[in-house]
């Protein structure tokens, strides 16, 4: 194409005036900070898989003794719940009705506040018989990733919060509508890493 | 101004949201889920089938989420996080495979398990 | 929960107490009254010409892209300098302390340095030079550059990327700080495992080091982050992917490393704090720990960071070389894809840094074959640039000189990484002088073409020239040491020597090491001569403005616009017609670069948070460092609390009307313009704050006003033609 | 510096040209190997930078010549259009790819020649020496090498257990029950057999002219197998920084022929001392090497390499003062070969 007709079909200087899409690029690049975040979980599990073998429990507890697949079961179900729940807190918003969102929103919390609770309980449970991180490579390992996990889930409550109070005082403000939609692809992505941790950690940990 | 910062609920993110999608991934997760839980707590199997049953379920379930909750499809507001996701894989596999495989190597070579207590 | 630590622990000061301040040592006094009396003369300058309020307001608060870059790259120099002065060190050191009876000084054996603080000052010249200079750099170049050449008001998330530039800055000054409170790290920049467990080394050497390293890692995923959102979602009109200028190609291959790789290394460092602080069993020898798992994250991270730093270099070269050879970049779609696959591979070679492991031979050869194939897109990237010189009108302005003496080191750092690439070759020299070579091969490939980038890239962003002449004496003298020192250490390598050696136990490697101090005297030269490149552009800032189009012959879009660049960088966004914008314009003679209309402009405000985030990660890193857990507490909560805060400020952004832009940029219907004109209306912003406020608008105003009675013809879209 | 070095050095500065190129100068170890492993690895080397000075220096001398020709002002033929060339970039990719498939195959070679736990080059090397004449396909690349399992592997063998500490060198020989401490003594072309292992942290085991490195790792054991073709003294070292007294651990490796090397045996199992766990305990603790002593012990206690690895699994550290290397000013005499 020549110069002349390039200029006649689109001409020198942008005539639309269209901004950059911010919701959309805010959460591809909160989507690319998840998959950063996604690569920590890869080190992890790499660590559970090279520590892992009998000889990293240096003569400590090891799979069945120290994870219990029905807590964890329990666990999982709240979680998937708790998205379950959030999924449903987006549908009010799809529809643009804010109650409709801070309802679901609460439940979400509920169930994942219950996750939460469920998780400490479990680590406590295990530091009370003595299973620390400290006694062997195995559990540093396993207890690494189930506390990242927890880690996230807890500041992913925290969020929560923050977020029904911003659907409460601004609407549906475009930066209340972007931070719904990272959260929603934060909590998933949880579930979906828990997904992965209940069976290869809990499920395939206790067959060793 | 974009017309998605006047109106951000018609922006195709939000048009796009599926709440048949998150049912639907949900019920797979958990029924997925509940099955190697129960093989594995029934122990039925061998250990080799309950590690590959665990980690067939484990995958469908996985994909259950990514594709029913995080919405990770082919639709035009989502191709982007699809793509991104896709290109992470082999990263992973690198990550923990080829990690997982040579430190496998290095075991047999150099670990003297038989010194530990 | 804790581990317990040698020494004294108060819950106020924590580890800290006085002795920490190594004030019997010579050396570390005489750099700490340097870096006293530098920084008096600094704060006294800024307090003498009252700049306290235009460096809060225009720079400190500043979200716009351009000065974040350039503060980037500030830190860079600053820490390129101390990087420099740790690298005297080491070649003064060694060319001292060869052999049994050479004399020691200050206190040591042998040379000048005890061991202690010789391992000191190796491991913070690797983590300066990768971390804390090439990188904020490069870094500080993709900020400024890639907005500009996709024809973006700003990156994705301006923000963001102030916090980035002050994660960086806090992980830079807890480094600093480790010199005169405290220790560094003595275990290489690398962190050998397990000479950073606790019992190798109980001090805080580590744990400075350690967070330092994690403040910047976290810095780069995040400007990763943006720099891939940005390029992805803020194309100007007309730019698909075939149009994206190569630099920025880089760019994005860069972030996709810098998103993917920097969390395999927090990872690594927080699996090595718990080891540290909490007595976990990640990398220890005993309890069932393994300690190679460390080495194995650490260049799962490690390889990819090299090309991390390597890929925007190569960037660099592929925009300056068709510049001075005035044709377009010879094989575009080679050089993008080559990019990405050098990306891609770099994700399958880490073993090769420790084939001497003793993994099977089945894995070392996997690895080193792979390794080989990296070696496929860089030379890809070599032979295109040796097409676009073919046929070309060469000009070797200084910028074109740094990148060819980069070109001349990747083929001899490229030849000497594929035979270190095998591993039956990589048993006999691994951990050798010859690797040291090898990788500085490529690090100053990276330095020489980031001090291309900078020289090429000046007059675009400051509005005059640095001085040509300086520049290329300092490439000559630049060249001859990198010469000496890396050949001398290339020669090492086979004659047996190993890498950290402070004390040179054979006299016959005496003779190179001899050579390689000398190199260290040209390199001492070449920085005398860049610093008066800069001086004399200063200096002749007000004779010698840079037109928009500085070098005449530049092709993509960033050369489009203004220099310096506007605060909006483009008032109105320009559609692109194909790949080097700038060059076609040019050859369709629509040279215009006032748009016939205009539209408001939303800019973000300026704002001190990432100034504040910034401040309490380095308040966190300090307290983590010397356990000093309050002080953790409270900047946790500080960072929690902020963060929460500013989420709840929706009026973050401001408008600039087209009324006020059109005033701006050149008067309601604008000006003609030509190649090589100056801004008539320069905004005040981008002028640097050391140049006088006003000098270059009085000098532009001149030239303008020459302007405007007609001396320049106006383009072929007069205003005839705009409608 | 003492006067008496300067002459030389300001020798070595004036030839500093003849030192780069590493031309003949006994002083480049790794051009002089003196053991098959050793020479296997430098053979490649010099096959490595064969293969890539065909491609990189015509790539360098073509790039001299078109800046050198395409000068601005030169009248050279200027194309600005020449930006894209199927052949050519189908060569600049094909041209590489080739290059590394041929690496590929040198590689693959090379691996198993130098492999530390079980190098064909010593195997090969014997059979070269025991059988009269080589085939003539065996000096060929392309010639299968013999295994390990094979004909030649039942000859003498010596076996040494290596310790490093900080910053010192145990060299423990099961089969005699000898210690010796930063003093290696092997005999002439004879297979030497390593089994390592740290009692702190990690260590590379290197004797640039008879073998290349391995890593020494605390709580794990690694293998190197050796052989030397000449008697001699070389220098050994570790090439992992270790610590503060790492530039001073080095040790003397001395190769002497097989029946010296029965005397050298018989000698040491008179010495006085005996290395037992305690003993190495003492040996453990930080200490520079700053003269080179070596030590010898006539007895081992069973099972010490064992001993260390178990120990250093289960959680037992040498501490070592980081500051200890702070004031070194002791007067040394620090014995040089070379």
């Amino acid at each position: 194409m020549s110069g002349q007709e390039a200029i006649r079909e689109q001409g020198l200087w942008d005539r639309k005036d269209v901004h950059h899409d911010k919701i959309g690029t805010h959460t591809l690049g909160f989507w690319l900070y998840m998959l950063s975040d996604s690569m920590v979980y890869a080190a992890l599990f790499g660590a559970s898989v090279v520590l892992g073998h009998r000889m990293n429990a240096a003569g400590g507890p090891m799979g069945a003794t120290v994870l219990h697949p029905l807590s964890a079961y329990w666990e999982t179900l709240l979680l998937l719940a708790s998205g379950l729940a959030y999924g449903l807190a987006l549908q009010g918003l799809k529809r643009g009705r804010k109650a409709l969102v801070l309802a679901w929103m609460t439940v979400a919390f509920l169930l994942g506040a219950g996750f939460a609770a469920l998780s400490v309980h479990t680590l406590l449970a295990l530091i009370a018989r003595g299973i620390t991180p400290e006694r062997s490579g195995y559990l540093s390992a396993d207890l690494a990733l189930i506390v990242y996990h927890a880690l996230h889930i807890g500041l992913g409550l925290v969020w929560f919060l923050v977020m029904m109070v911003q659907v409460a005082v601004f609407g549906f403000h475009p930066n209340v509508v972007y931070r719904l939609l990272n959260l929603k692809l934060f909590w998933f992505f949880q579930s979906f890493v828990w997904v992965l941790v209940f069976s290869f950690t809990y499920l395939r940990g206790v067959l060793i | 101004m974009s017309s998605y910062e006047e109106e951000p609920l018609s922006h195709p993110e939000v048009r796009d949201l599926d709440v048949r999608l998150s049912v639907a991934s949900f019920v797979a997760t958990a029924a997925l889920l509940t099955f190697s839980f129960m093989v594995v707590v029934r122990d039925a199997w061998s250990i080799p089938s309950l590690s590959i049953a665990i980690a067939l379920m484990a995958g469908l379930a996985a994909a259950a989420q990514l594709i029913g909750a995080l919405q990770l499809t082919l639709a035009p507001s989502r191709r982007w996080f699809t793509a991104c996701f896709l290109l992470c894989i082999p990263l992973y596999m690198l990550t923990v495979g080829l990690t997982a495989w040579m430190f496998a190597t290095l075991y047999t070579r150099t670990m003297m398990p038989h010194l530990m207590p | 929960m804790f581990v317990h630590l040698q020494g004294s622990w108060n819950p106020i000061y924590g580890r800290l107490s006085l002795h920490e301040i190594p004030f019997k040592t010579q050396i570390i006094q005489g750099a700490f009254f340097f870096v006293v009396l530098t920084a008096l003369a600094v704060l006294t300058a800024i307090t003498y010409y009252k700049k306290w309020r235009y460096l809060w307001e225009e720079w400190l608060t500043s979200l716009d892209h351009k000065k974040i870059g350039v503060m980037y790259i500030v830190l860079g120099l600053v820490m390129l300098f101390r990087g420099f002065i740790d690298a005297v060190m080491i070649r003064s050191q060694q060319v001292m302390a060869i052999g049994p009876h050479s004399a020691g000084y200050l206190g040591a054996l042998h040379g000048y340095l005890p061991p202690y603080h010789f391992d000191q000052i190796y491991s913070s010249h690797g983590t300066i030079m990768i971390l804390f200079a090439i990188t904020p750099i490069l870094t500080g170049l993709m900020a400024i550059m890639v907005p500009l050449q996709i024809g973006a008001r700003d990156l994705a998330f301006p923000y963001l990327n102030a916090l980035t530039f002050y994660l960086t800055a806090a992980g830079a000054a807890l480094v600093m700080v480790s010199l005169f409170v405290g220790d560094f790290s003595h275990a290489g920049w690398v962190g050998l495992i397990p000479l950073t467990e606790l019992p190798y080394s109980p001090d805080v050497g580590t744990d400075y080091w350690m967070w330092a390293v994690q403040l910047s890692g976290i810095g780069s995923t995040l400007s990763s982050v943006n720099l891939i959102a940005t390029i992805i979602k803020m194309r100007a009109p007309g730019m698909g992917w075939n149009e994206v200028p190569i630099f920025t190609w880089t760019a994005l291959s860069t972030s996709v490393i810098g998103v993917t790789a920097f969390p395999v290394l927090s990872a690594a460092l927080f699996m090595l704090a718990a080891d540290r602080y909490l007595g976990t069993h990640f990398f220890t020898a005993s309890f069932g720990g393994d300690l190679m798992f460390y080495t194995d994250l650490f260049w799962i991270w490690g390889h990819p960071e090299v090309y991390f730093v390597v890929l925007p270099a190569f960037g660099i070269i592929s925009e300056v070389i068709p510049t001075f050879s005035e044709k377009a970049l010879f094989g575009y779609t080679s050089m993008a894809v080559a990019a990405l696959a050098i990306a891609g591979l770099s994700w399958m070679v880490w073993l090769h840094h420790f084939f001497t492991m003793g993994a099977g031979p089945g894995v070392n050869l996997f690895y080193g074959a792979a390794t080989m194939l990296v070696g496929v897109p860089t030379g890809v990237k070599a032979f295109n640039w040796a097409l676009t010189l073919y046929r070309g009108r060469l000009r070797f302005d200084a910028p074109m000189l740094w990148c060819l003496g980069a070109y001349a080191l990747l083929l001899i750092g490229g030849l000497s990484g594929i035979m270190l690439a095998m591993p039956a070759v990589d048993y006999s020299v691994h951990n050798s002088a010859f690797l040291i070579a090898h990788f500085h091969s490529f690090m100053l490939l990276i330095t020489f073409a980031a001090i291309a980038g900078y020289q090429f890239w000046f007059p675009k962003v400051f509005g005059f020239y640095l001085d040509d002449g300086a520049g290329r004496k300092a490439f000559w003298f630049f060249s001859a040491g990198t010469l000496a020192v890396f050949g001398s250490l290339y020669a090492l390598g086979f004659m047996g020597m190993t890498r950290r050696l402070d004390y040179i136990p054979f006299v016959q490697w005496r003779p190179p090491l001899i050579a390689a101090e000398v190199g260290i005297f040209f390199y001492c030269v070449a920085s005398y001569y860049l610093v008066r490149q800069l001086y004399v552009g200063l200096r002749d800032r007000k004779t010698r403005p840079a037109g928009a189009d500085p070098w005449a012959t530049t092709r993509s879009l960033e050369w489009l616009t203004w220099s310096p660049v506007p605060a909006y960088n483009y008032p109105v966004l320009p559609v692109v017609h194909g790949r080097d914008e700038w060059a076609w314009r040019r050859e369709h003679e629509y040279v215009d670069r006032v748009p016939d209309h205009y539209f408001d402009i939303v800019m973000p405000k300026n704002t001190s948070v990432p100034l504040l985030l910034g401040a309490l990660s380095f308040g966190l890193g300090f307290g983590l460092v010397w356990r000093i857990w309050w002080l953790c507490a409270v900047t946790i909560a500080g960072i929690l609390l902020v963060v929460i805060i500013r989420s709840f400020d929706n009026h973050t952004e401001h408008t600039l009307s087209a009324a006020l832009v059109a005033k701006l940029d050149g008067g309601e219907g604008g000006l003609p313009d030509a190649p090589g004109s100056v801004n008539p209306y320069p905004s005040p912003m981008p002028v640097p704050f050391f140049a006088k406020t006003g000098a270059v608008s009085r000098c532009a105003d001149r030239v303008a006003s020459t302007l405007r009675e007609g001396v320049v013809a106006p383009g072929p879209l007069g205003k005839g033609a705009r409608r | 510096m003492p006067s008496r070095d300067r002459p030389r050095a300001l020798y070595g500065l004036a030839l500093i040209c003849l030192c780069l190129g590493g031309c003949q100068a006994r002083s480049v170890w790794l051009f002089h190997p003196h053991g098959a492993v050793a020479a296997a690895e430098f053979h490649y080397t010099v096959i490595d930078f064969a293969i890539m000075i065909l491609i990189v220096g015509p790539l360098l001398v073509a790039t001299a010549l078109i800046i050198v020709r395409y000068r601005k002002g030169r009248n050279a033929r200027y194309d600005p259009h020449f930006k894209k060339s199927r052949v050519l970039e189908a060569l600049m990719w094909g041209v590489p790819i080739a290059t590394v498939g041929v690496l590929t195959y040198f590689s693959y070679q090379a691996v198993y020649l130098a492999d530390p736990y079980d190098p064909t080059a010593i195997p090969r090397s014997l059979a070269e020496k025991s059988r009269p004449p080589p085939t003539a396909g065996r000096t060929s690349h392309f010639a299968a090498y013999p295994r390990s399992n094979g004909t030649v592997r039942h000859g003498p063998q010596v076996d040494v257990n290596v310790i490093t500490t900080d910053w010192q060198w145990v060299f423990i020989y099961p089969r005699t029950g000898i210690t010796t401490v930063d003093r290696l003594v092997v005999p002439v072309d004879t297979p030497v057999h390593f089994r390592l292992t740290s009692a702190t942290v990690v260590n590379d085991f290197l004797i640039p002219e008879l073998v290349g490195e391995i890593d020494i790792m605390p709580g794990m054991r690694t293998k190197l197998a050796m052989i030397a073709s000449r008697p001699g003294n070389y220098r050994g070292y570790s090439a992992n920084f270790s610590g503060g007294g790492f530039s001073w651990m080095g040790f003397t490796t001395t190769v002497v022929s097989r029946r010296a090397y029965r005397a050298w045996t018989r000698k040491a199992a008179r010495a006085p001392d005996r290395m037992t766990y305690a003993a190495f305990d003492k040996i453990a603790k930080p200490t520079i090497n700053l003269a080179e002593k070596p030590m010898y012990f006539s007895r081992t206690q069973k099972g010490l390499f064992d001993h260390v690895i178990r120990r250093v699994l289960t959680g037992r550290v040498y501490e070592t003062p980081l500051r200890m290397t702070e004031n070194m000013t002791k007067p040394l005499y620090v014995k040089v070969l070379h």
